[in-house]
């Protein structure tokens, strides 16, 4: 009843039944993957293969260009068929690199593990800036910049996101469950390069197995300086400043970063991905996924290669019980709808999904009816309705003193509006005109 | 030709009421009967046109910085003698009227008048721009005071319209002559751009 | 200095232009005034003191003027007073002459101000003609005489020690009097209860206050 | 009791004889001033100012001019200057000592002057019979700082709805005054819900 | 390769299932409740005014939008929940053209010129209220049903048999509102010396339960406070209402009563707080009017200003006022400071540093 959380938010419908049971799969792993260069926030990177040349899974293909940026492996091992544009989640036409299969799985040896608490900080931090990670949340920050804070900043806190609020997806869950050990060790690893001493960690209610797991894992093997507390489910509970707020009753300023109260938030896939990079110098080039939505014949949490396509994913996945409405990548709150199958998973999709009509359209949308839904419901406590209302009527110019640029995206005001107003929409569209002017 | 058009203009496009949006207060609060806005038409029209006159008489004769103070000096002289006259030969005229005698000065149209056209144009034509918006202010009143009167008391000149009828008394009251008026004003704007289409 | 001698001079010629026109029109109409005046108080003191004949008036403590009349019944001489009193009703202010004798017993009422809604409060000023509209125009119109509105009349005969009550029986008619008079009541005017009970509190007011003054200048 | 009498004067100024809304005074600036809240707030408190002040001074020139000499009949003529003049005094002296609140008020004391409702206060003042009653200045003081604050509330409450509807499908023709007066019609519906109160 | 092109928009992809229909059914089935008692207590004519107001209204809704060659809106059920208040505010025998009028004037007037639903300012429920009130109050505060039979008054007046005839009379045919603001002149015109006898009448036990079940003089749906909190509990719990304008309407209102019964000396304050919190429009008002979402404010902190707003004013208006209740008047006042108290009670943006 009284579990930690902020002010604000929605209780979307969970829809988490259909993968939350499935453990993790292994994807079969495609024919041709298409990876994009740029799969991060920051510049892209630069592919550094020719076309032709042959490369091993793990073989590093196009380097981090810049500080903000992030290396990008091959996922499979095979030729480069093409270096060319086309569709990725992050542009409708955008650099990937095509590798089609090509040689043996055999040389795919799990390395001996290292003893990475004799290495300093600095060795650590190189080594996951090698394996190109970047945040597996969903907006791919490169992990590398946010665990080498500016030296005048003092960081206290290590909040590991695992609050998974979105709706559908199951990923955190299932890894929780399979590898809490890694995942701890993954969280020990990020302390020792950031130099921190507390961790919290950030589960959701509705999860009270994986919150079981980690408790009685950290009881046993004497970890006092982890804390998890469980997080009430609402969504989003998992955005970053809402959920440094939910636990450490830390508000980040507008506009500021987490590092500017003392914290830094690490995803627990990224804490996985960081373990796996240092211990076995495994460089990211797959990632867990959770294919769901009720149009979607075998539904689960798989493990799939970066670059695989959504049609090679549909068809491995038993296929389409009928045409979906709308396909989404991420999870429903806040993911993107995409136009074709033919993108790739990058490595911050989290989730897959095939949704019906009844589902996810909208339908037309009436007049604000003043109710103030999207008022309590907003985490950042914007007047939503405002701002869609001046949008509405054409004065983007009149939406400044409601400031917009505030709002973090988080789609709250439109789920939770009656008159099914799309109020996050018309709130981008304020933003939009905002930064343009100036 | 300009005569008539200064008389008309009052009437119509320059209706101080409906257009120019002055002299609402005594349009608003006498209209409950339309005796009471015959009245008024008649009291404001003789201010009016007696001020115009003067003014435009002694205009010349009056430095421009102090035009404002002797208006209305002038306004107010003319005023207190309709109120004056109503008192001895109307007292129930002076009673329901009441208060909106003496604030005849503050009405924009008198002033406005006085100072947009008297004190720049002829005695004879002033008089015709003076009758023209006293009409013109008259007869929205009039029109005004006709609704309220009949659906408000269900009356007519003080008689009883319809017996039977239940008349709503929200119309009598400030309520009734807000939403009267701003139907009116609907009403002519929609007239006005219907008309504007058309040419 | 002529830039200020000027002007003063010019406003202070209109202003006693206009002071001049002024007092002349107020010359010509000021006895009339008067005489509308006087016309108006003996008109409403002949209704709150029906067959009195007005001897005088009063002053209270606090300047207040009240008024003095005497009537002989029966060979004895009686009393009568007359006095104003104020109070808020639905719009404004409420201003009532009454009239009482020496025992507080109500003689009459003339409700002198009043800004009520027309058709509904001001019903208690107002003598429905039973004309109409139409009948006036076509020329029909029956002449009724001159009559008081029922809503004051029915105050004479109440005693005025006693609350006044306000029932609501719907509009009055002759044949409700004696029933309300031995109740003590008036019926109130069909929607302006609010009218209604001003006036009755106007009334309560006054006696109230003029209660003592009476009872003394009787001794 | 006293103090009584005068919260009873100034509620019922406040509230159920609101100079706007119930008496349709001071109309023009009501309408006109109301489009922002801020302006409307200016308007307002120097609304307030004017009104107390020339309440103050027109009891006194009644009081111990006019009646004294007999010459009451200039009452209209003598409280329009007086006003005129307050407010040219005050905005000049406000000008000299804080530049600051001329700013914020300077450009709304002009129109006062024409603002019907500062007249009417002083009208109704010698109307109710303050200038003869016992403690009749402070009646005088608190009915036109009362009528000040009515009014302050009225335009408040306008001005919030008007920057609210905005954003409204408002039919094109109603737009503008139209709709004003609907509002101002309802609000003045709603205020009748203070009638026939008392203490 | 696939060629299918999805449908592409903007997050979220899901939506909240209470959707405007769903919301405005539900505020019908809540009123239902108590709308089915007032027809079995008062009788079929009570049916006939609700129906009319309800018709009336969506057919000037209709009608209006029809005219004005605007999107046709009547099926939303905004219309049909302004008939259905406005009927529930009005005495039970009203003739027909009374609810009629009153939904055309509210409709009309106070929601359609102003663009239509969720651009109005006033409650159009109460604007069409208080019209008929302006206009007909003869008609609106006299047709009244009492109960010879039923558990008002009778029983417990038989107990106190010192009071004359008329005066029971003028007790019963009122609202237990107007027979408590009447007690003070009742005392006095018929020679009751004591008004205690009259006002423990008034709080008597079985007076109390007469005002919680329904069976009771008053406006069509305020009679019965079970059924309406019943009503009341199924908006809160589909979160369609939020707690915070009742909770401070309803406290600022007690607070205010007790405080003037304790204050002024009053023999039976507790008595007198339950009667005022049971009788008259304040549950109905409360739960139902003020929490009109157009009307009313959208953030917290407002709403709760809005309601204390209404509790004063209900509390002035029925202690000091001319008409016996004042909750009508009460929302519609606070109705015209929504947008000033929307616009002073914006909450702090998360996170927003202060302005330098």
């Amino acid at each position: 009843m009284f579990n930690p959380s902020f002010k604000g938010g929605v209780h979307p419908p969970e829809n988490k039944k259909l993968t939350e049971e499935r453990s993790i799969e292994n994807l079969s792993v495609p024919h041709t993957c298409f990876v994009p260069v740029q799969q991060h926030i920051g510049k892209p990177a630069i592919p550094v293969v020719q076309v032709g040349d042959y490369v091993q899974v793990g073989q590093l293909i196009a380097k981090a260009d810049g500080f903000i940026s992030s290396n990008i492996h091959a996922s499979i091992p095979g030729k480069i068929a093409s270096i060319t544009n086309g569709p990725t989640p992050a542009s409708a036409s955008g650099l990937r690199i095509q590798i089609e299969t090509h040689g043996n799985f055999a040389s795919e040896k799990t390395p001996d593990k290292i003893e990475w608490d004799k290495l300093p900080p600095k060795d650590l931090l190189e080594k996951v800036f090698d394996a190109g990670i970047a945040g597996m949340g969903g907006a791919s920050f490169p992990t590398h910049v946010k665990l080498s804070p500016p030296s005048n900043v003092k960081i206290d806190v290590l909040i590991i996101n695992a609050a998974e609020c979105e709706p559908y997806l199951t990923v955190d869950d299932a890894l929780i469950k399979r590898s809490y050990k890694e995942i701890i060790e993954g969280i020990m690893i990020t302390r020792t390069i950031l130099g921190v001493k507390n961790v919290i960690i950030g589960v959701e209610s509705n999860k009270k197995r994986s919150y079981k797991t980690i408790k009685e894992y950290l009881k046993k093997i004497g970890e006092k300086n982890i804390k998890i507390p469980m997080l009430k489910t609402k969504y989003p509970q998992g955005a970053e400043k809402q959920l440094i707020y939910s636990l450490t009753h830390r508000t980040v300023p507008s506009g500021g970063l987490p590092m500017e109260v003392g914290t830094v938030v690490q995803n627990i896939g990224t804490c996985f991905a960081i373990q796996q990079a240092v211990c076995y110098g495994t460089p990211l080039f797959e990632r867990l996924v959770t294919v769901s939505g009720s149009l979607i014949n075998k539904p689960g949490n798989y493990k799939i290669r970066i670059g695989t396509t959504i049609a090679d994913i549909i068809r491995e996945c038993g296929g389409l019980k009928e045409q979906p409405h709308k396909i989404v990548m991420g999870g429903p709150m806040c993911g993107q709808a995409v136009e074709t199958t033919d993108i790739p998973i990058v490595k911050g999709t989290s989730g897959l999904l095939f949704l019906s009509k009844e589902e996810s359209s909208a339908g037309r949308y009436a007049n604000c009816i003043r109710c103030g839904r999207c008022v309590q419901a907003c985490p950042i406590n914007l007047l939503p309705f405002e701002i869609a209302a001046n949008i509405e009527i054409s004065r983007p110019e009149c939406t400044e003193r409601f400031s917009p640029l505030d709002c973090i995206q988080c789609g709250a005001c439109s789920f939770i509006c009656p008159s099914r107003r799309p109020v996050s929409h018309f709130v981008k569209v304020a933003q939009d005109y905002i930064r343009s002017k100036r | 030709m300009s005569i008539k058009k200064e008389f008309l203009k009052g009437l119509v496009e320059k209706n101080p009421v409906m257009v120019l949006g002055i002299g609402l207060c005594p349009a608003l609060a006498v209209t409950t009967s339309v005796s009471n806005a015959l009245w008024m038409m008649i009291a404001t029209t003789f201010v009016l046109t007696c001020s115009n006159v003067l003014v435009s008489l002694v205009k010349d004769y009056i430095p421009s910085h102090i035009r404002i103070p002797v208006f209305i000096t002038i306004i107010a002289a003319f005023v207190t003698v309709v109120e004056i006259t109503l008192k001895a030969y109307q007292p129930e005229v002076y009673t329901s009227l009441g208060i909106f005698i003496p604030l005849i000065v503050v009405n924009c149209i008198i002033l406005g008048r006085a100072e947009e056209f008297a004190s720049r144009n002829g005695v004879f034509i002033s008089i015709i721009d003076a009758l023209g918006m006293g009409i013109g202010f008259g007869l929205t009143l009039t029109i005004l005071a006709f609704f309220r009167e009949t659906l408000g008391a269900n009356k007519l000149f003080g008689y009883t319209l319809i017996p039977g009828f239940k008349p709503a008394g929200m119309m009598a009251i400030a309520p009734g002559a807000f939403i009267t008026l701003g139907l009116m004003l609907w009403a002519m704007n929609r007239i006005m751009v219907s008309r504007k289409h058309k040419k | 200095m002529k830039d200020i001698i000027k002007p003063a001079a010019v406003l202070a010629a209109v202003t006693f232009c206009a002071s001049l026109l002024l007092a002349t029109v107020f010359a010509v109409t000021k006895e009339r005034i008067a005489f509308l005046d006087s016309e108006a108080e003996k008109n409403a003191l002949a209704i709150v003191l029906p067959g009195y004949s007005i001897t005088g008036t009063a002053k209270t403590k606090d300047n207040k003027i009240y008024w003095v009349g005497e009537k002989t019944e029966n060979g004895e001489t009686i009393n009568g007073f007359a006095f104003i009193s104020e109070s808020p009703g639905y719009s404004g202010t409420i201003r009532c002459m009454i009239g009482v004798d020496s025992n507080m017993n109500i003689l009459g009422i003339s409700i002198l101000k009043q800004t009520e809604t027309p058709g509904l409060g001001a019903r208690s000023v107002e003598i429905a003609s039973k004309n109409t509209f139409w009948d006036v125009i076509t020329g029909s119109a029956v002449d009724e005489g001159i009559q008081f509105p029922w809503f004051q009349q029915q105050f004479a005969g109440l005693n005025g020690n006693k609350t006044v009550q306000v029932v609501k029986n719907g509009d009055w008619t002759p044949e409700m009097a004696s029933d309300l008079v031995s109740q003590n009541a008036v019926s109130a005017i069909t929607g302006a209860t609010i009218t209604s009970k001003a006036v009755v509190d106007c009334i309560h007011k006054g006696i109230s206050e003029y209660n003592d003054i009476i009872k003394n200048s009787n001794k | 009791m006293e103090i009584k009498l005068f919260i009873t004067i100034l509620f019922s100024t406040i509230f159920i004889n609101n100079y706007v809304l119930s008496q349709t005074l001071g109309i023009c600036p009501f309408l006109g001033v109301s489009k922002k809240t801020d302006s409307a707030a200016g308007m307002g408190f120097a609304v307030i100012f004017v009104m107390t002040l020339a309440s103050v001074i027109t009891y006194f020139i009644y009081k111990y001019i006019l009646i004294p000499f007999s010459i009451t009949y200039l009452r209209t003529i003598a409280f329009i200057l007086v006003i005129a003049s307050i407010v040219q005094l005050v905005e000049m002296a406000i000008n000299k000592l804080s530049p600051s609140l001329y700013r914020a008020l300077g450009i709304f004391l002009p129109l006062i002057t024409t603002n019907c409702a500062v007249l009417g206060v002083a009208v109704l003042n010698v109307d109710s019979g303050f200038i003869t009653k016992e403690f009749g200045l402070l009646m005088t003081i608190v009915q036109g700082f009362g009528a000040g604050v009515g009014f302050l509330l009225a335009l408040m409450l306008m001005s919030g709805i008007r920057e609210r509807l905005e954003t409204a499908d408002i039919p094109f023709n109603l737009r503008g005054m139209p709709i004003s007066f609907i509002i101002a019609g309802l609000l003045s519906l709603a205020f009748l819900g203070f009638a026939g109160m008392s203490f | 390769m696939d060629q299918q092109i999805y449908t592409l928009s903007l997050a979220p992809h899901t939506k909240n299932r209470q959707n405007l229909p769903v919301v405005m059914w539900l505020v019908v089935l809540s009123l239902l409740p108590s709308t089915v008692f007032a027809v079995y207590t008062f009788g079929m004519h009570v049916l006939l005014v609700i129906l009319t107001a309800i018709f009336s209204a969506c057919a000037a809704e209709y009608l209006f939008r029809l005219l004005l060659k605007r999107e046709l809106t009547i099926f939303n059920g905004s219309a049909a929940i302004t008939g259905l208040l406005l009927a529930m505010n009005l005495p039970p025998m009203v003739p027909l053209w009374i609810p009629a009028v009153g939904s055309v004037f509210g409709i009309i007037i106070a929601k359609e010129l102003f663009g239509g639903l969720g651009h109005n300012i006033f409650n159009p429920a109460l604007v069409g209220r208080a019209f008929l009130m302006a206009s007909w109050p003869a008609l609106m505060t006299t047709k009244w049903i009492t109960f010879p039979n039923g558990t008002m008054f009778s029983s417990s007046f038989n107990a106190y048999s010192v009071l004359p005839q008329p005066a029971l009379d003028a007790l019963t045919g009122a609202t237990p509102l107007a027979a408590l603001k009447n007690v003070p002149a009742l005392a006095n015109s018929f020679n009751v010396h004591s008004q205690y006898n009259i006002y423990q009448t008034l709080f008597d036990i079985s007076n109390f339960k007469a005002l919680a079940i329904g069976n009771i003089g008053g406006c069509i749906g305020e009679t019965s406070a079970l059924l309406l909190l019943t009503g009341a509990l199924l908006l809160l719990f589909t979160r369609i209402i939020n707690w915070r304008i009742p909770f401070s309407y309803i406290a600022t209102f007690a607070l205010l009563i007790f405080a003037y019964y304790k204050l002024t000396g009053f023999f039976m304050p507790y008595h007198a707080l339950v009667y005022h919190l049971l009788s008259g429009g304040l549950i109905l008002g409360a739960f139902f009017m003020a929490t009109d979402m157009v009307t009313s404010p959208v953030t917290g902190k407002g709403m709760l200003v809005f309601g204390a707003g209404c509790g004063l004013l209900t509390f002035a208006i029925r202690i000091w006022g001319g008409y016996p209740e004042g909750v009508s008047y009460s929302i519609l006042l606070m109705n015209a400071a929504v947008p000033l108290i929307d616009k002073y009670c914006v909450p702090k943006i998360f996170g927003k540093r202060k302005q330098a």
